[in-house]
């Protein structure tokens, strides 16, 4: 009574009972559209399957293996079938992150299980490439295991934090953008630069003064240094144009830079290298104001960006 | 005398052939001194950009080495700043990163295999020259014959996947490619040259191989083989240099500027572990590999003789792999070591952080590698009439495994609903919670090396009965050992719990030392004790279980997801960094994916994998010499299991 | 297991084995404090606090 | 079952032996069963047995509940176990088939039923096991936080920069002044009262009030999470006398987070859980410093170092 024919009958109808209770009743489900898909993407070789079944069936009616081949493709069809919803699995959910969401990219890995079933049960009725089969579908196992696993675990996906701010290009700013910029680096906002104990990124004001009278014991008061800056270079000290005749620790900014010869190249000169030319008074204790005891403000620890110094050209 | 001549002759070819490898692998060194000394025009180009950089106009300015915190005149432009569009980063309708995934992790599976399989043949030829069994000895050979010629395959499939990688670089990643080719250009010359001497000795060792087949011709072949995988180890190691720089630069200033000095480009401070590392992983992974190709001509055999042929395969290839594999774990440790000390924050990221999922992973497929392995030994003990006495304590070793296992898997982080949280009281298990700790993992995973070790040592003995007069006290010492180590690691552990983080973090020293010593000692003593042993019965090969085969693949299938998944941690553990600290990853795909997608990108690298490298045995088996028709029915244990 | 040359009685096997148990432990008590002493670690910490 | 209490302080080992035991007592009564009364149980119905036992023992021995994700590993490493015990020898292996051989070759009456019953209820089975997972669910989504977040590099605390590698706190010292890793253990038990305490032991007795002003609401005045606002929280607040938590970290690590709280944790410390607040914002540099000492003189952990 229960025959293999008869088990295998009723199994089917059940499986295309499922299949078609889904269409009927929920045409718009995940299943219905994974199914849509599938068949969308592989109807070619199922056509071609099915044809062959056909063939077999009422095209070779004396040959004695005939119930045999018939029978062949419809597992056929079978695997390929399943093959095809795995591949449409992937083909619909592979790009979508969306973690907690039922029914989504988590459950790819079932892709690798449907391979898996589909390998066997193939491997059980095609004898020739029966251990090509069973041990792509022992692969398919193991990793459907291992990616099943890992998309078990909870998800988490990480943004990179927000990308630096950006400083626009110095050269594009207009001046007054330009001096906000610098009164943000001196004293860490714009308009700050009245605040008591104001201080910005430079950390100018830790050493320097910035007010008329101001208390600068550090480091000369800055104020008014446009003007003065054109004092400073001439002084003898300073020795404008020929920088090797310094008495000091570092005798250019850079190799072959040479010496300042407007208040603005003094300005930028002495941020880059302090040592360059000590203001009487100022210098390293015991160095005979031979040594500066600012750092470069390009380096650490201030290290400011090229864009934020005042520039040569 | 004319067979005199002809062997003269084949003397002196041998010697120029040999020659000519020396002078190849030395080629690139000759080489790459004027391509280093070609780099001073290089300054004046770099001059040229950094002109129209606003800041430095000067030609000779010195900078500070990131790592090194040497002072070297700057070289190179600096690090491009990219930005998110598509001159950086150009799009083509998928993940860009993903593609590249792809083709890296195919073009390194290849790269591991066409590494490993010379350092396989190297071993498995030298077996068979110094193996005294003449039988034997051909065995081995043929087998290291067969093998360099699927590596041949796989070689050129390997080199056209570089291709395609640099191909898919460049056209995904133009800018970053650029600047990494700008620092490494001297490195990546060398590297095509040694690629091509690789090539040149590949081709002739295994085109060779007949002619020199006798005497001390087969002594230069087996030095020949020597010298392919010293190429093949300094090329591994030129690659790895840019990996290693890309996760912790060196030999760059912070802005990325190239600072001349090639050697610290190359020797960053994760170098070395990375290339211990992968040279160990590329062993086991081989001996993988092997076993899986032998595990599948078993299973479709059609013949005893070819079952048992395959089957001897499988075990010499499975043996290779684990005694690569044993030492892996310690590679791992000192690499992570070198991580937290390179950055605190990198190692956290791995361990406890964003990437500890991933290690969670790990976990189970070490766990699982090490229960196949055991698995694998039970099933051969079916070949060994004999084994019957053993057979008993399986499930006991089977138990101990599991209990491990459990302990090792424990999560530290539980899972759970928020339910299950006020249920528990609290993320900590009071009970479960103290196997989240590394004292306990530590205490886990040598139990199951030991375990492991115990299994080996009787399928050793499964069908011998040692006759040595001292056999009892022997006896009684292995007894002895495994006992009070098995004790001792179970102590540490617990003893683990009692002590501050400072002191506790040493025990894991003993108790590795514990393990090894029954390693060591335990085989040697056993080995030493079985030496003129009365035979039960003989082994017969191709007398195993199926089960025992899929074991072999399933070690294949598992050494493959781990290499994939090892190297995605490794990789997307710079975050959002192309180069890290240096140049930024501003494309839209700078995020971490989740752990199911890293899930199943590797799944899908590895299926991929397997199923090009069957297409590879196929061609291989096409033009297969039938098997020498030894029949190593009755046969000894061969030289791996004896002599380790 | 046993020799053919003599015979081992059950009581000598318990012997042979206490004393290789002992050797043992010996041994891996050695090597714990051998292993932590090269780290610059005291393996005895508990018991001398 | 859980009437069967467990031993506190011992619990972990006391599970392994008892699991140990069972699995002997197991082996045994099976063994008995053969040898001496001569019934040969099936190796099917031995392994069902097998498992339907661990299930229950992990289910309900083990106190308080273990989640179901441990479960499930716990199960799926107990099928792979039993897997191996039964496969591990040909005999075995077929005593094993020989049932469900059996029942697939169905030559029996019984074996037919058992069939196609099997057959009928499979699909059904399994398309049930597919709709109860993918149906929409109430429960709470699972939260994965990690617990403990890789740090940033450096944090800025009060305006001042504290690179997380190198910092170290400026009360761990010695009686001269200088930082110690020692001065701990020479101190844990020694009496912060005291009025010639050391310098290190009166900044324990400063961190120990400034952690009950402020953090015993929450974090208990026994440093285990049970404070009395504890369990108004998911998660409860950090149980300082676990050994998962302060005792694994830097004494930096320890410091971030108190200055920054919860709503300073990076991106994978989330879905937001934790209440904690930035702790900068209410005290100062030196007294998260001495609070921290506190917290680890008084659980007698020591601050993870690398080194």
């Amino acid at each position: 009574m229960f025959t293999g024919k008869v088990l295998g009958g009723v199994t089917a109808a059940i499986i295309f009972g499922a299949i078609g209770t889904i269409f009927y009743f929920l045409p718009e489900s995940g299943a219905a559209q994974l199914m849509r898909k599938a068949f969308h993407l592989g109807w070619p070789g199922g056509l071609v399957i099915v044809i062959l079944m056909l063939y077999f069936q009422f095209g070779r009616k004396n040959d004695p293996r005939q119930g045999e081949l018939v029978f062949k493709s419809v597992i056929g069809l079978l695997g390929y079938s399943m093959l095809f919803i795995a591949i449409a699995n992937y083909a619909m959910n592979f790009n979508d992150e969306s973690p907690g969401v039922p029914g989504e990219p988590r459950f790819l890995p079932v892709s690798l299980v449907m391979f898996t079933v589909a390998c066997f049960t193939m491997a059980m009725y095609f004898k020739g490439v029966r251990v090509l089969l069973q041990i792509g579908g022992f692969m398919f196992f193991v990793a459907a295991c291992l990616a099943g696993f890992g998309n078990w675990l909870p998800q988490v996906k990480a943004d990179p934090p927000p990308a630096e701010e950006k400083t626009a290009d110095v050269r594009q700013m207009s001046v007054q953008e330009r001096a906000d910029l610098g009164e943000k680096i001196i004293f860490g906002a714009v308009g700050a630069s009245g605040t008591q104990g104001a201080i910005g990124k430079g950390q100018c004001p830790l050493c320097h003064g910035f007010q008329k009278g101001f208390l600068s014991e550090r480091a000369p008061n800055l104020f008014g240094i446009p003007t003065r800056a054109l004092e400073r270079l001439k002084d003898p000290r300073y020795s404008q144009a020929d920088p090797s005749k310094r008495d000091t620790v570092q005798k250019e900014a850079c190799p072959g830079c040479g010496t300042a010869q407007t208040a603005a190249e003094y300005i930028a000169e002495s941020h880059a290298c302090p040592n360059c030319y000590v203001v009487a008074g100022f210098g390293v204790k015991g160095s005979n104001d031979r040594e500066s005891p600012m750092p470069a403000s390009h380096k650490p620890p201030i290290a400011l960006t090229e864009l934020r110094r005042t520039h040569r050209r | 005398m004319a067979t005199i001549t002809k062997q003269a002759r084949n003397k002196i070819w041998a010697f120029l052939a040999l020659g000519t490898f020396v002078g190849l692998l030395l080629l690139p060194l000759f080489l790459s001194l004027p391509a280093g000394a070609g780099d001073t025009p290089a300054p004046a180009a770099s001059t040229a950009s950094a002109a129209a950089a606003p800041a430095d106009a000067k030609p000779v300015e010195k900078s500070r080495d990131v790592w090194y915190k040497t002072e070297g005149p700057v070289v190179g432009a600096p690090a491009p700043k990219t930005t998110d569009s598509a001159k950086d980063y150009p799009r083509y309708n998928f993940e860009s990163r993903v593609i590249l995934w792809v083709a890296l992790q195919q073009h390194l599976y290849y790269g591991s295999f066409v590494l490993a399989v010379p350092i396989f043949c190297m071993i498995v030829e030298y077996l068979g020259v110094i193996t005294k069994d003449k039988a034997l000895s051909r065995k081995y050979d043929q087998l290291a014959y067969d093998f360099v010629k699927i590596s041949l395959t796989a070689y050129s499939i390997t080199a056209l996947l570089g291709g395609i990688v640099i191909f898919t670089f460049l056209t995904l990643y133009p800018t970053f490619f650029g600047y990494l080719s700008s620092i490494f250009r001297p490195v990546m010359a060398t590297y095509a040259l040694l690629f091509i001497a690789e090539s040149g000795t590949l081709y002739i060792y295994y085109y060779a191989w007949d002619k020199m087949r006798e005497g001390f011709l087969k002594w230069i072949h087996v030095a020949m083989s020597v010298i392919l995988n010293v190429i093949g180890t300094v090329l591994m190691m030129l690659a790895n240099s840019w990996i290693a720089f890309m996760q912790s630069p060196a030999g760059v200033d912070a802005d990325g500027r190239y600072l001349g000095n090639v050697w610290h480009v190359i020797h960053t401070t994760l170098w070395n572990p990375i290339n211990v590392h992968r040279l160990l992983g590329n062993m086991a992974f081989g001996g993988g590999v092997v076993a899986a190709y032998a595990a599948y001509r078993f299973l479709t055999a059609k013949s005893d003789e070819e079952r048992s042929h395959y089957d001897w395969m499988g075990y010499v290839a499975m043996f290779i792999g684990i005694c690569f594999l044993i030492p892996l774990p310690f590679a791992g440790y000192w690499l992570m070591r070198e991580v937290y000390a390179y950055r605190q924050q990198m190692g956290i990221t791995l361990m406890g952080g964003l990437l500890a999922w991933l290690f969670i992973i790990q976990a189970v497929m070490i766990g699982a590698l090490f229960l196949t392995a055991n698995y694998y030994l039970w099933q051969g003990m079916d070949r060994m009439r004999g084994a019957e006495r053993y057979q008993k304590y399986i499930k006991y070793m089977v138990f101990v495994l599991i209990m491990c296992f459990i302990v090792w898997l424990t999560p530290h982080t539980m899972v759970m609903t928020p339910a299950e949280l006020k249920a528990m009281g609290g993320q900590q298990h009071p009970v479960l919670g103290n196997y989240g700790v590394m004292s306990a993992k530590n205490g886990a995973i040598n139990t199951i090396i030991t375990t492991t070790v115990l299994s080996f040592i009787i399928y050793q003995r499964a069908n011998k009965i040692p006759t040595v007069k001292w056999a009892p006290y022997g006896n009684a010492f292995l007894f002895g050992l495994f006992t009070m180590a098995y004790v001792n690691i179970i102590w540490l552990a617990i003893y683990g719990y009692y002590i501050p983080a400072n002191v506790r973090v040493g025990l894991s020293v003993p108790q590795v030392a514990s393990t090894l010593s029954c390693l060591f000692i335990g085989v040697i003593l056993n080995s030493i004790m079985l030496k003129g042993a009365k035979d039960v019965g003989p082994i017969v090969w191709g007398q195993i279980s199926v089960r025992g085969q899929y074991a072999l693949i399933m070690l294949a299938t598992s050494f493959t997801w781990m290499m994939g998944l090892m190297g995605y941690i490794r990789s997307s553990v710079r975050l959002f960094w192309h180069v890290n600290e240096i140049m930024r990853d501003n494309s839209p795909w700078a995020f971490t994916h989740t752990i199911g997608f890293g899930a199943n990108m590797i799944s899908f690298n590895v299926l991929f994998f397997w199923l090009t490298i069957l297409f590879v045995f196929w061609l291989g088996s096409l033009g297969v010499k039938k098997v020498p028709a030894t029949a190593p029915v009755g046969q000894k244990v061969p030289a791996p299991a004896g002599s380790h | 297991m046993v020799g053919q040359s003599r015979e081992i009685t059950t009581g000598m096997k318990i012997a042979i084995a206490v004393i290789s148990l002992l050797v043992a432990t010996a041994y891996f008590t050695f090597l714990d404090w051998g292993a932590m002493k090269i780290q610059g670690l005291d393996y005895f910490y508990m018991f001398r606090k | 079952m859980t009437a069967l209490k467990l031993v506190e302080g011992y619990m972990p080992v006391q599970m392994l032996i008892e699991m140990g035991g069972l699995a002997l007592l197991f082996i045994w009564s099976f063994y008995l069963l053969d040898k001496k009364m001569g019934i040969k149980v099936n190796k099917l119905a031995q392994a069902t047995g097998l498992f339907l036992f661990s299930i229950i023992y992990f289910r309900f021995r083990i106190y308080p509940p273990i989640p179901f994700s441990v479960q499930a590993i716990y199960a799926t490493m107990t099928l792979i176990g039993i897997f191996m015990w039964v496969s591990s020898t040909e005999t075995s292996w077929q005593d094993f088939r020989q049932p469900l051989i059996a029942v697939v070759d169905a030559k029996t009456p019984t074996t037919q039923i058992i069939r196609a019953v099997s057959v009928v209820l499979l699909p059904f089975l399994v398309g049930f096991l597919g709709w109860n997972n993918m149906k929409p669910s109430i429960d709470e989504p699972i939260e994965l936080r990690t617990v403990h977040p890789a740090p940033p590099a450096s944090t800025k605390v009060h305006g001042k920069t504290f690179v997380l590698q190198t910092a170290s706190n400026p009360y761990r010292v010695d009686d001269d002044g200088k930082y110690s890793d020692m001065v701990q253990k020479k101190y844990i038990d020694g009496n912060p009262w005291d009025e010639k305490a050391p310098p290190y032991m009166q900044y324990v007795r400063e961190g120990g009030q400034i952690f009950f002003q402020n953090c015993h609401f929450c974090h208990g005045d026994n440093l285990n999470g049970r404070g009395m606002f504890a369990f108004a929280f998911n998660p409860i607040p950090a149980n300082f006398t676990d050994a998962g938590t302060i005792a694994q970290l830097q004494e930096t690590f320890v410091f971030w987070r108190v200055s920054k709280g919860g709503i300073g944790l990076p991106r994978e410390g989330f879905p937001w859980a934790s209440v904690m607040p930035p702790w900068e914002q209410h005290l100062t540099i030196d007294e998260i410093w001495k609070v921290i000492l506190f917290e680890y003189w008084h659980t007698g952990y020591y601050p993870r170092t690398w080194d």
